[in-house]
């Protein structure tokens, strides 16, 4: 591998072991996230799509969860990567809710402001704007707003495929809307609630 | 005619347009009766649950909640598009395995004056629909022009067979319901390795780089098997291979040109509907050569082209397993030898 | 007894697996909840529903009925037997006006001390929470005389 | 209670154990014993007594001096549990003339010192418990212990390993020995192998000779091809129905020449020997040195028997030995005791999809890789590709398939680690390709296993950490078009590896039999949830089962290697001899009986037994049990719509007087 690791200077001590990490992330996670059995085996590392995008295959994060490494899980870009491809969900011999973990990190990471690049965070926050707004997504929306924040250029570069959407009428320049936005509203108030008391 | 309650999902009305208008076109001779859930909002695809679990799921429970509002004779809700039939199915599943998950949505949705009680709706896949309900035999009998001479790469992408919540398909990684649909319309089906493969999902808009990996990948293995075009039954899948197609190209110094379509684009085409009312044309990476092999002119003959194995040369290949059979298929042909 | 109702408990033991686990508590010295009084059988399928009954009306106020887990019985497949005489008993129960919650099953192996110890304390509180039965006492005289369940519905 | 029944009752004597301080530390020994004379006298109790330890020899002979001095007609002891001294105590009233079964014990010390505090409460619940022995006691009734001759033959089904090492120790010690093989011939699995770990001797080697002699042993009668149908009896006593399918071959004709297997022109792939990977005639012996020589014909793949015409083998045959008009026997066996060594399935790889075996052709199992390696096997011990003659560069063996996973086996099968380390050594070996082994945790326990794995690294092979995500055919690039590529996380290394290989061969794990369930059935065995047959005891009894006079052997009750399952086949042989030589076997009296006069014959009882105990009279109508066969649970009497059936030992009357006893202290306040 490549001499010219950037990477800050790492050092083989754990320094920080925050034991009630793996309980704190398994009581967030939808379903019974069955994090603590398991065993190691890196069928998910193995199985994942983009694993040459991320720092840390899941099967690391998962050591690094048990050993308290909260820092570092938090700042890793491994959840931000996820496809959610269910590869490794299907493969697990334990039944390692994995997908929906890495969504348990993510939203951590989003709390706690760990994260190291914007980009997926903010996509998904801008995402779940317009759903909150409209109850719909919008994609036109979403998209402009997306790549004129994060990526200008690409904005140039994709407005050729965007105006082909719209010339084909696969995209709106206007958000459709639900009937009953205040229904929506209250239910999502609520469970905002919900979720910071739990 | 069997009803079902329809959850369309927001792409369907968008960039997914040619599902939306191939599906309701073929719904009626197949005999499927689509009630749409009334004011359904959006699942919040992969985003939502990355952020806030219970607001999440209370936004995919609003729906579940409306549709059991619904439920007259039937309670099977259908989705066609992958995002939206996953996470209808995984809140339905996720309330009732976390029992306090389920308490909290409930009293979120108390809020709206709403109340959904896990367990109490099917949520199917349409393509499970046709393959189960409908039956590859009342397809097969409705078709007037088979797809001779088409050579598809049946690609159903990750989030229906995958992770099957309900055990309803035939395998995680090679199912066969797409296979088995496309060769009942007469199309010649490849033996595609990346059937399941991931198209990149929201990573062309966030990190089109590792996308652009993907759906090479996809591209590449079709072209290598001389896929005329790819069929898919999801939006975000049609989406990124066929919009994102050119950017690819552009990434890698590549000249790929596969076309990919909706499922129901061809089972439309082979019920005998005309192209225009079923949504071609609005693909990004034209069909227009593919379809030319089957469109008004008499389609040629086809050649075996897969390789099949020659008979006793070599040593002989176990047969293969095509169902998710729990037991021991193999060795319970021989119990009753 | 004073102001806190302590709840009577009779508990139906099988010889192979909760019988053993209760001497595996003893043994390991777990403390748990004095209000249950354990009978032994060879096989939670000997239980007749005729005991929980007589139980009942003898001043039980909850019936504890354990059995070796599924699949590991014993007798081959008889604590099946036991849990589907069980569903049905509750539902006589219920007829009866008595809480079918009640009488309880679990499963315990003679492994599984602390699981019996940890059931014993749990069931005990649901008891309490349902108070007394009392049914004793509303029998006047004789109280060993007491009217059987139809048994037959429940034979198999 | 009435004066009469008060006068009717028996003399009943309590003792109350102090068991050092173990009981006396929570429980008012001194208290117990003296509300146990006085509220108890009135249910018969004439003495009541406590001691420092009731289970020594001064605390019993207190009992029998009461017995003999008092006149005690039934005994209390209120101490431990009756799993540690009931028969001490029993021993005791038995010594002093009193039936034994007319003792019970009141666990005051399990049950109430040991796990609870409060002295006051405990000293409560123990008068409770007492008072509940003292009811159920005085109907308790006596009983005598059933003894029932043993017969000396032994049935051992399965032929392989150790069914045979089991046949062979009985029969050497002198005794018959009936052996019942499904296959044509014995030898099990075993003798598809080729090498054997660790020291890579032979298998054909060291078992041939095994099968030979269990095959020309005077003890020993052979029943290949043949199946146990029904089985009813107890130990000592079982009686054996075997199905002897037809081979349509007469044996006492052939002489196994092998001229009706050369001429016979159709050939099928062999699904069971071979492993699918080779072909065998229709009228076959599965492998030359089989045992019986005498070849079967494939009757559903037989042109004569799916045409009419064809016939070559009985035109060929020298002795006129073929004969097509042999129809299944069923013969009737008496035996004393039975060994269960009835083997395992393979998983079947297909189901784990992500691997491709089934579709991608060089993704080979481990018992196709037996066969293959087998130099009697279809390649002739070539290591090829499935295209026959192509030898791989680049293998890759991975372990744990089927096994260790949720979604399949939870279990470890325990042989797959060996067996791979086997595999590289041989593959290296005999092609010099480079091969890489993909394990989760290398399993090296037993004598010369891990020297094994010493040496296999040695030799170069390249060991990879992680269990494989996928085998694939999706080439990402040059290097991999062609080739089948193993996607695995080398979690050593924490990266994720894609590894391209000519040949996979899959390690699969070992499974019940696909009929267990029904083989647990047919002889009264436990069968966990796995389908694994249950041991007595899984340490100290790993060959009984809960029914007497049925034994178990080798990979029946779970994966094992070949010592393992000739150390158990030698183990259950030695049960079994125990059992022969005591002539006569002694069952506890704890049965169930029907009152034909009360039984109305509805049968509910019948279909409730896993013992088939109960036989039911058409003559008469009524249902009887068969005490030697009964186990005593006693489902049948709670069942009973008639109350027709009584337990002994544990009758309703005992049981409904020991909740009476229990709840005395509710009443007595109410």
């Amino acid at each position: 591998m490549p001499q010219t690791d950037t990477q800050p200077f790492r050092t083989a001590l754990i320094q920080e072991e925050d034991l009630s990490l793996l309980e704190e992330v398994s009581m967030k996670t939808a379903g019974v996230s069955h994090l603590e059995m398991c065993i190691q085996c890196g069928s998910c590392g193995g199985s994942c799509p983009p694993a040459e995008e991320m720092d840390h295959t899941p099967r690391m994060l998962f050591a690094m969860l048990r050993a308290g490494m909260r820092e570092a899980v938090l700042q890793s870009n491994t959840p931000w990567i996820c496809v959610s491809c269910y590869h490794c969900v299907v493969r697990c011999p334990q039944n390692v809710h994995i997908t929906d973990v890495m969504y348990t990190l993510k939203s951590m990471a989003i709390r706690e402001r760990k994260y190291r690049d914007a980009t997926a965070p903010e996509f998904s926050e801008t995402f779940v704007d317009m759903v909150e707004k409209y109850g719909r997504s919008f994609e036109f929306g979403l998209a402009t707003r997306h790549y004129l924040k994060h990526a200008p250029l690409r904005l140039v570069s994709m407005s050729t495929m965007g105006l082909g959407m719209l010339a084909k009428g696969r995209m709106s320049i206007t958000p459709k809307k639900i009937k009953d936005m205040p229904q929506l509203k209250a239910i999502l108030d609520k469970a905002k609630e919900l979720e910071l008391t739990s | 005619m069997s009803d079902y309650l329809f959850y369309p999902g927001c792409s369907m009305e968008s960039s997914a347009k040619a599902y939306y208008d191939s599906l309701l076109e073929i719904a009626e001779p197949l005999g499927i009766n689509l009630k749409e859930i009334e004011d359904w909002n959006c699942c919040g695809a992969t985003e939502y649950v990355g952020i806030n679990l219970i607001p999440a799921y209370s936004l995919i429970a609003r729906n579940l909640a409306l549709a059991a509002k619904m439920k007259n004779g039937t309670k099977t809700v259908v989705a066609p598009c992958s995002a939206c039939y996953l996470n209808l199915a995984k809140a339905d599943y996720y309330m009732a395995e976390r029992p306090a998950l389920g308490e909290k949505v409930n009293q979120a949705l108390e809020a709206g004056g709403l109340h959904y009680v896990p367990g109490s709706l099917d949520i199917r896949h349409i393509l499970d629909v046709i393959i189960n309900d409908i039956g590859l035999e009342t397809l097969k009998a409705k078709v007037i022009k088979p797809l001779k001479g088409l050579r598809v790469a049946p690609y159903l992408g990750c989030m229906v067979p995958r992770p099957d919540y309900y055990h309803r398909w035939s395998d995680p990684e090679h199912p066969i319901e797409l296979v088995e649909v496309l060769k009942a319309i007469g199309a010649e089906v490849i033996d595609f390795p990346r059937a399941t493969a991931c198209c990149g999902g929201h990573m062309t808009q966030i990190g089109p780089e590792t996308a652009y990996e993907l759906i090479r990948r996809l591209i590449s293995s079709a072209e290598k098997y001389k896929a005329d075009i790819m069929v898919t039954v999801c939006p975000m899948c049609q989406m990124n291979i066929d919009a994102y197609q050119s950017e690819t190209n552009r990434h890698f110094g590549t000249n790929y040109h596969m076309p990919i379509v909706f499922f129901t684009q061809l089972i439309g085409l082979a019920l005998g509907f005309p192209p225009e009312k079923l949504g071609f044309g609005t693909e990004i990476t034209s069909t227009r050569a593919a379809l030319a092999r089957i469109g008004v002119e008499i389609p040629e003959p086809v050649e075996e082209t897969a390789p099949r194995r020659k008979k006793e040369e070599g040593l002989p290949m176990p047969p293969r397993l095509l169902k998710n059979v729990k037991g021991k298929p193999r060795k319970a042909e021989e119990a009753e030898q | 007894m004073s102001e806190t109702f302590e709840p009577v408990i009779i508990g139906f033991t099988c010889n192979w697996c909760s019988y053993r686990a209760a001497d595996l508590a003893g043994t390991a010295r777990m403390k748990y909840a004095p209000n249950v009084r354990l009978i032994r059988l060879m096989c939670s399928g000997r239980l007749d529903p005729t005991f929980v009954m007589k139980a009942l009306a003898s001043g039980a106020d909850g019936v504890l009925i354990t059995g070796c887990h599924p699949g590991e019985c014993h007798y081959i497949e008889q604590n099946y037997k036991a849990l589907r005489r069980y569903l049905l008993l509750r539902r006589v129960l219920k007829g009866m006006g008595i809480a079918p919650e009640r009488v309880k099953l679990v499963w315990v192996s003679a492994a599984e001390g602390m699981k019996l110890a940890h059931e014993i304390n749990i069931f005990v509180e649901e008891i309490r929470a349902l108070g007394p039965l009392g049914w004793h006492k509303k029998l006047k005289g004789n109280g060993h005389t007491l009217e059987e369940p139809a048994l037959e519905e429940v034979a198999a | 209670m009435s004066a009469e029944s008060k006068s009717n009752k028996p003399k009943v004597g309590v003792y109350v154990c102090h068991c050092g301080t173990n009981i006396s530390h929570t429980v008012d020994v001194e208290q117990v014993r003296e509300w146990a004379e006085k509220t108890l006298g009135a249910e018969g109790v004439v003495i009541a007594r406590d001691y420092k330890f009731m289970c020594s020899s001064l605390g019993q002979e207190l009992i029998e001096k009461d017995i003999k001095e008092l006149g005690l007609e039934r005994v209390v002891v209120a101490a431990c549990s009756p799993h540690l001294h009931e028969m001490t105590f029993r021993g005791a009233s038995k010594r002093a003339g009193l039936n034994p079964y007319l003792t019970e014990l009141a666990s005051i010390r399990e049950q109430v010192s040991w796990v609870h505090t409060d002295k006051a409460v405990a000293t409560e619940k123990a008068k409770a418990v007492v008072a509940g022995a003292v009811e159920r006691v005085i109907k308790n009734e006596p009983l005598e212990e059933i003894r029932v001759p043993i017969h000396p033959d032994t049935l051992v089904v399965g032929g392989g390993i150790a069914g045979i090492q089991a046949a062979l120790e009985i029969a050497n010690a002198g005794f018959k020995v009936y052996l019942v093989e499904r296959e044509p011939s014995i030898g099990g699995h075993m003798a598809q192998f080729d090498k054997t770990f660790p020291t890579l001797d032979c298998a054909a080697c060291i078992l041939t000779p095994r099968m030979f002699e269990a095959g020309n042993h005077p003890n020993i009668e052979l029943l290949t091809w043949s199946e146990v149908t029904h089985v009813s009896g107890y130990v000592g006593n079982f009686t054996v129905t075997v199905k002897k399918k037809p081979r349509y071959v007469n044996t006492d004709l052939c002489t196994g020449c092998g001229i009706c297997v050369e001429k016979c022109p159709k050939k099928v792939v062999d699904d069971v020997y071979e492993a699918g990977l080779g072909y065998r005639k229709v009228v076959y012996t599965p492998f030359a040195q089989a045992v019986p020589k005498y070849p079967v014909i494939d009757a559903p793949n037989c042109t004569y028997f799916q045409k009419g015409t064809c016939k070559a083998c009985e035109k060929f045959c020298p002795t006129n030995a073929i004969d097509f008009t042999q129809k299944e026997e069923y013969v009737t066996l008496p035996v004393g005791n039975i060994i269960l060594a009835t083997g395992y399935d393979l998983f079947d790889a297909r189901r784990v999809s992500n691997y491709g075996y089934g579709r991608l052709a060089n993704v080979f199992t481990s018992i196709e890789f037996e066969r293959m390696s087998n130099a009697a096997g279809p390649t002739g011990g070539n290591i090829v590709l499935r295209d026959g003659k192509t030898q791989p560069k680049t293998v890759g063996i991975i372990h744990c398939v089927g096994s260790r996973d949720k979604n399949y086996n939870n279990y470890c099968s325990s042989i797959c680690c060996m067996q791979s380390l086997k595999f590289a050594h041989l593959v290296r070996e005999r092609t010099g390709a480079t091969v890489y082994e993909f394990y989760i945790d290398m399993r090296t326990p037993m004598k010369a296993y891990d020297e094994f794995y010493q040496r296999v690294l040695e030799e170069g092979t390249l060991f990879v950490r992680g269990k494989v995500a996928q085998v694939t055919n999706a080439a990402r690039n040059e290097r991999e078009e062609g080739k089948l590529i193993i996607q695995v996380e080398d979690t050593l290394a924490g990266k994720q590896r894609r590894i391209p290989v000519d040949m996979v061969i899959l390690s699969i794990g070992m499974e019940p039999r696909h009929d267990a369930k029904a083989t647990s059935h047919l002889f009264g065995v436990g069968c966990s949830a796995d389908g694994w047959f249950i041991e007595k005891h899984p340490k100290l009894d790993p060959v009984s089962t809960m029914t007497e006079g049925v034994m178990i052997a080798g990979c029946a009750t779970g994966p094992k290697d070949i010592p393992a399952s000739v150390a158990q086949g030698s183990a259950a042989a030695a049960r079994v001899l125990n059992k022969i030589m005591q002539k006569e076997v002694v069952l506890e009296p704890i049965k169930a009986t029907i009152n034909p006069e009360q039984c109305s014959g509805c049968r509910i009882c019948n279909g409730l037994c896993p013992f088939n105990a109960i036989l039911f009279h058409e003559d008469r109508m009524v249902s009887e049990v068969n005490p030697a066969l009964c186990q005593g649970c006693g489902t049948c009497v709670a069942a009973c719509p008639a109350g027709a059936i009584s337990g002994s030992g544990f009758s309703n009357e005992q049981i409904l007087a020991q909740i009476d006893g229990l709840l005395m202290d509710v009443n007595m306040a109410a």
